[in-house]
């Protein structure tokens, strides 16, 4: 699964008019087993791309939805090693391509070669880590370069220009685009034009990458990002494997149901 | 090698990424801080070299803080103990009862500055944040504090405090729903806030903005001690050693600031033991915690093999913190400081003999730590050694938790 | 016709019996008490124009109690009521966070220069006990404090503070269980004790010597804020008014002492007048209560027509006494000052008004009475005039009362 | 009951070689009924003097047992008119000397002419006020002379030489010694030769003039007093009392037993 691999998959969903739809949900929530039944639930769904998270307890990125599903996993036992035994498992039957994101702690914890070696072992496509922002990032995106890894670079609303630049000029072949200051899973506070205009700034300056907007996206709003190239949606879902398991239900079933809904909303 | 260079202030030692001896601290945060860190630094820089701005500082500094505070001798101690010379820094009468006034103040000057109306902060202790609810009622500005629950539990006075003065107390319930938490949560906030708002980080940590703002701030404390040693001893002493407690290490770091370059002046730092036999000490560097990455900065933390920040258990919420400042593990890979520890026990012990022996000095438990190492310390020493602690945070917030430890009935 | 005498310290105007005016104060205590009374007198006569004792004094005004506390203007209260300037002086900042500290320093000093090794004193806030049992731990006294169960109970974070100190503190369960009841069993012991023993008075009651070295001692207040006055005006103000609360009235008489003869600057105390609506106010001098003897002296007394002193109820313990120092009584005689009280209602809003406004001035419920006055006429008076309230006590030992009134969560 | 007549009462008993006995209990406790039986008891068991406390809640001369004995009286409604009609109906039918021991407030409160007035149309011989020192009482004392009364000055251990003097030379016929440094109640801290030697100083300057001692005499050790003028027993009295009423007993009888033992005992 090279970065080539997953720059086609963008560029295929491209040349069919479509928008990327992209999931995140925590591995290993609430345990290995049904974590790869959701993903195998989520990629059966339609999803085009699955992003991974591998949580961490101390982050400062997420919002409450996805803080339960990290603590859910990390309260279980999941450790670094069980979420690329999913990724692998998955693998082995799917052909989505995965990204992991995470924090800058789990993988230097892990050993940064070590990382991005169990990455190719695991057939990982990207990785997006939040706390690691460029130009400090550089050294790791070119080790994942060199490995066959998308690095994603992330942007946001008060990036200056020229920071934008920079940045976009340094990017691999993906990059994403935070929608708005927030952590994850806290309502869209801006308006989608708003977000769709800085989409196509970033996309006018690098018309060759491919850019992923995330951040506050649910059903409510996914069809207004129709036209772009990709979007994820994840605390929504994060949010309903936790009342699943409240409800003793099969977690899998209901985040089938929603990316389906969500794959209707984006065509 | 890391060396320290000499004439240069230890907080501007980083290099042009924020990482001093090129490995600690930085700015590893989410893309979405990057701006409202990039501007903080610029406004820093213009700042702190503003007369206006550091006349500004200095009129609340002295007038509502209560600069200097007291630096005496301890009579009595010294006589119990045999040995060093033993004096105190009373930091503990900087108005709010410790020294995070400072950094309060200044963020507090600085959110003005920035046009912004909305300040929050972390705390562990209750310190930080009665302290910043002060001054944010002070200059007007609406205040949010966030909390672990569990500190908001143990430390119900100062959270009376922040209440009384208007701010919001936020309780956080994640994670060991301590000080970690509290500065994770801030910092999520913030990310959503940071176009109106300003954080205030609490101690030496986080991006090295915040790592920089705060030691500038609490240097106040060994700017005017250095002047009342001169006025005690004439000459700086031959031999002297400070000892400060660490947590994420603000008040060591404004007690040592105008110290470092001077090489007799022994600097001795003490991370929280926790309890005696326990293995949840809040002792990064004197337990050799691997470097890792927390709240935006690389430095030693206290984690497992996956990365996992580990619940710490200490007697004292200000010291209860995994991480520990960049600068601090600066100073101890250029041997610049050395750091110890002291358990629960070793604190409980060291505020009853110093409450006992001398009266105005009334430690909380975080500088009862640093007071254990000068009690272990002090009797093997020669009377021409000079030893000064700093007893950086008041009693009274602990009160209840000490009493119950002595059993004394309140 | 009593008259005040310009020129002379007001302490020193009172006849050969020890009475002001002919009235007020003097020394009704039993036979057992009049060498030791005799003792002390002569003693203090001797120190007070001790230039030995009187640097020791400021020494440890200055390096332990922190002297001088600041001196710093409301801006936002002052906006927020429109009229008069509102100033403060923050003697809260002296160390243990309130004015007693003066007098229990000065009291100590004495109890080593008698050749005593033991002190006792009472309280009903528990800042006279507290500062008491901080200072005898300093100068290696023993030490025993009174203090009303009620107290006790209502205020035990200074009574922590007490034990820390290694102060025995003796609940006293007689009567209404307060300071009255703490003033009284502190008399009977050194009574029995002081042939070895020293006793403090924490207020300007008591025996007309205890009345003299309490107000010799909080006399620093005025002192030091005189010349801050100086500072900040370049000249005494045209129309300046200075606002205490007034229990035994240590407090007020220190903030007054150096402004007596200066007739242009207003003197208001302010009594508890307890819970609306209750007639237990402890505030015998703005409701005219009949003269009596209380604790050896003659003073305007809360007393039903069988001489039996009646119950007072106040929120704030250090407020709650039906007596008042001769020194008011004589101020109020002579018209020289005016006094006035505030409810409990009053005082807490004012609490709140002032800690939202002003993060720095933390005032207990003694001062925020004096705040409520300020807050009453501050509207209805000029930009030009000055009113200076003394926030002399901290509210973390009220922390409990207070969260409890207002229904905050703690 | 003029002056005199207690100043021959004392000579009297002098006479007889006898010491004085007193005793001290509050008036009205634990009420108005029972306090005048308890006097009745305490003349019929062979009392000389009777001094009859008018308790003051504020005080600072009295140890626990005359405290509660006090706030029991004070409990009760007993106000000061309630004393001076015990006294007054204690002396319809008995003979012994009632001196008042009160404290400066009660005298004020009630005015000093009205009490003094009060006293002699009670019949009262005598006043001790404990909080009313020489020389401050001088006023007071000669306006009780002036109405033959006998204003009782008090002397203690550390009363200076020359402060002995002169107040024996302004006192009338009877002074009152205490004994030791402390409350009423405590025990006694001195040994009694002491006492003794203090008494016989007095003695030696003021010959004409009893001395009553008092504080801390009880059963056991009122015997070593033999031989002086006077002793009182106060406190021992008041405990008494107070058990007999926590016993449910009627506490006249206790009282009268015990006051026969110390007469004994002084004989
Ligand atoms: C009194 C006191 N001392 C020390 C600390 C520890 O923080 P730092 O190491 O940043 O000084 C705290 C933190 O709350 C504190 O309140
Ligand atoms: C803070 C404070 N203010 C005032 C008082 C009242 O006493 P004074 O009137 O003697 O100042 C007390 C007494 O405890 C006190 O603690």
């Amino acid at each position: 699964m090279s970065s080539k691999n997953l720059l086609n998959t963008f560029q295929k969903i491209g040349d069919e008019n479509r928008t990327a739809l992209l999931t995140y949900t925590v591995g290993g929530d609430p345990n290995a087993d049904i974590s790869l039944e959701i993903f195998k639930s989520i990629a059966n769904s339609g999803a085009d791309i699955i992003e991974c998270g591998l949580g961490h307890g101390a982050n400062i990125g997420d919002g409450g939805a996805i803080q339960d599903s990290t603590y859910r996993a990390l309260s279980n036992g999941i450790k670094t090693d069980d979420v690329f035994k999913i990724i692998k498992d998955f693998k082995k039957e799917f052909e989505q391509n995965i990204i992991i994101m995470t924090y800058q702690n789990k993988i230097m914890s892990y050993g940064k070669d070590n990382f991005i070696k169990k990455c190719n072992e695991s057939s990982v496509s990207g990785i997006i880590c939040v706390d690691w922002p460029w130009p400090l990032n550089l050294d790791f995106a070119n080790k994942c370069k060199a490995s066959d890894l998308t690095f994603i670079q992330l942007l946001c609303p008060t990036t200056s220009d020229d920071r934008l630049k920079s940045i976009l000029s340094d990017a691999h072949d993906v990059v994403y685009y935070i929608s708005m200051l927030s952590t994850t899973g806290q309502k869209l506070k801006v308006g989608s034009e708003e977000i769709i205009k800085k989409f196509n700034q970033i996309k006018s300056i690098s018309p060759e990458k491919k850019c992923i907007i995330g951040f506050g996206i649910t059903q409510d709003t996914i069809s207004d990002f129709k036209g772009t190239d990709a979007c994820v949606v994840g605390s929504e879902l994060c949010r309903n494997i936790t009342s699943s398991i409240n409800d003793g239900q099969n977690p899998a079933t209901k985040i089938g149901q929603i990316v389906n809904d969500l794959k209707e909303r984006l065509s | 090698m890391m060396d320290i260079k000499k004439g240069v202030p230890l907080i501007d030692q980083h290099d042009e990424n924020g990482y001093w001896g090129g490995v600690f601290g930085g700015n590893q945060i989410a893309e979405s801080l990057n701006y409202p860190i990039e501007q903080l630094t610029k406004e820093f820089e213009i700042l702190r070299h503003d007369e206006t701005f550091i006349k500004e500082r200095d009129y609340y500094f002295k007038n509502f803080i209560g600069a200097p505070t007291p630096f005496i001798k301890l009579e009595n101690l010294t006589n119990h103990l045999g040995g060093a010379q033993i004096y105190c820094k009373l930091v503990s009468k900087a108005t709010g009862g410790a020294h995070k006034a400072y950094n309060a103040v200044v963020h507090s000057l600085i959110c003005k500055r920035l046009g912004k109306t909305y300040i929050g902060g972390d705390t562990g202790a209750g310190y930080a944040g009665k302290m910043l609810s002060m001054a944010a009622a002070k200059f007007n500005l609406k205040c949010k504090i966030f909390m672990g629950a569990k500190d908001v539990e143990r430390q119900s006075i100062n959270v009376f405090s922040m209440r009384s003065y208007g701010a919001e107390v936020v309780p956080v319930h994640s994670g060991s729903q301590t000080l970690v938490d509290a500065v994770s949560e801030c910092m999520r906030w913030w990310t959503s806030e940071n176009e109106s708002s300003h954080m205030c980080v609490g101690s030496t940590v986080g991006p090295t903005i915040f790592v920089k703002i705060c030691a500038w701030s609490t240097a106040q404390i060994s700017r005017e001690m250095k002047q009342q040693v001169l006025e005690t001893f004439g000459e700086i002493p031959k031999d002297m050693k400070l000892i400060n407690c660490v947590g994420g290490g603000s008040s060591a770091m404004g007690f040592w600031n105008e110290w470092i370059d001077h090489d007799n002046v022994e600097l001795i730092g003490v991370e929280a033991g926790g309890p005696e036999g326990s293995n949840k000490h809040a002792a990064p560097l004197s337990n050799d915690s691997p470097l890792g990455v927390l709240h935006g900065a690389t430095q030693y933390v206290i984690q497992d093999d996956q990365g996992e920040i580990e619940e710490t258990d200490s007697i004292s919420a200000g010291l209860d913190y995994p991480g520990v400042s960049p600068l601090h593990c600066f100073l101890k890979e250029t041997k610049r400081a050395r750091y110890t520890s002291a358990t629960d026990e070793e604190a409980l012990e060291a505020f009853q003999l110093v409450s006992k022996n001398e009266g105005f000095v009334s430690p909380s438990l975080e500088p009862s730590h640093a007071f254990a190492e000068a009690i272990k310390i002090a009797p093997k020493l020669s009377k021409d050694t000079i030893i000064v602690v700093d007893s950086c945070g008041d009693s009274a917030k602990d009160s209840k938790i000490i009493a119950e430890r002595l059993g004394y009935k309140i």
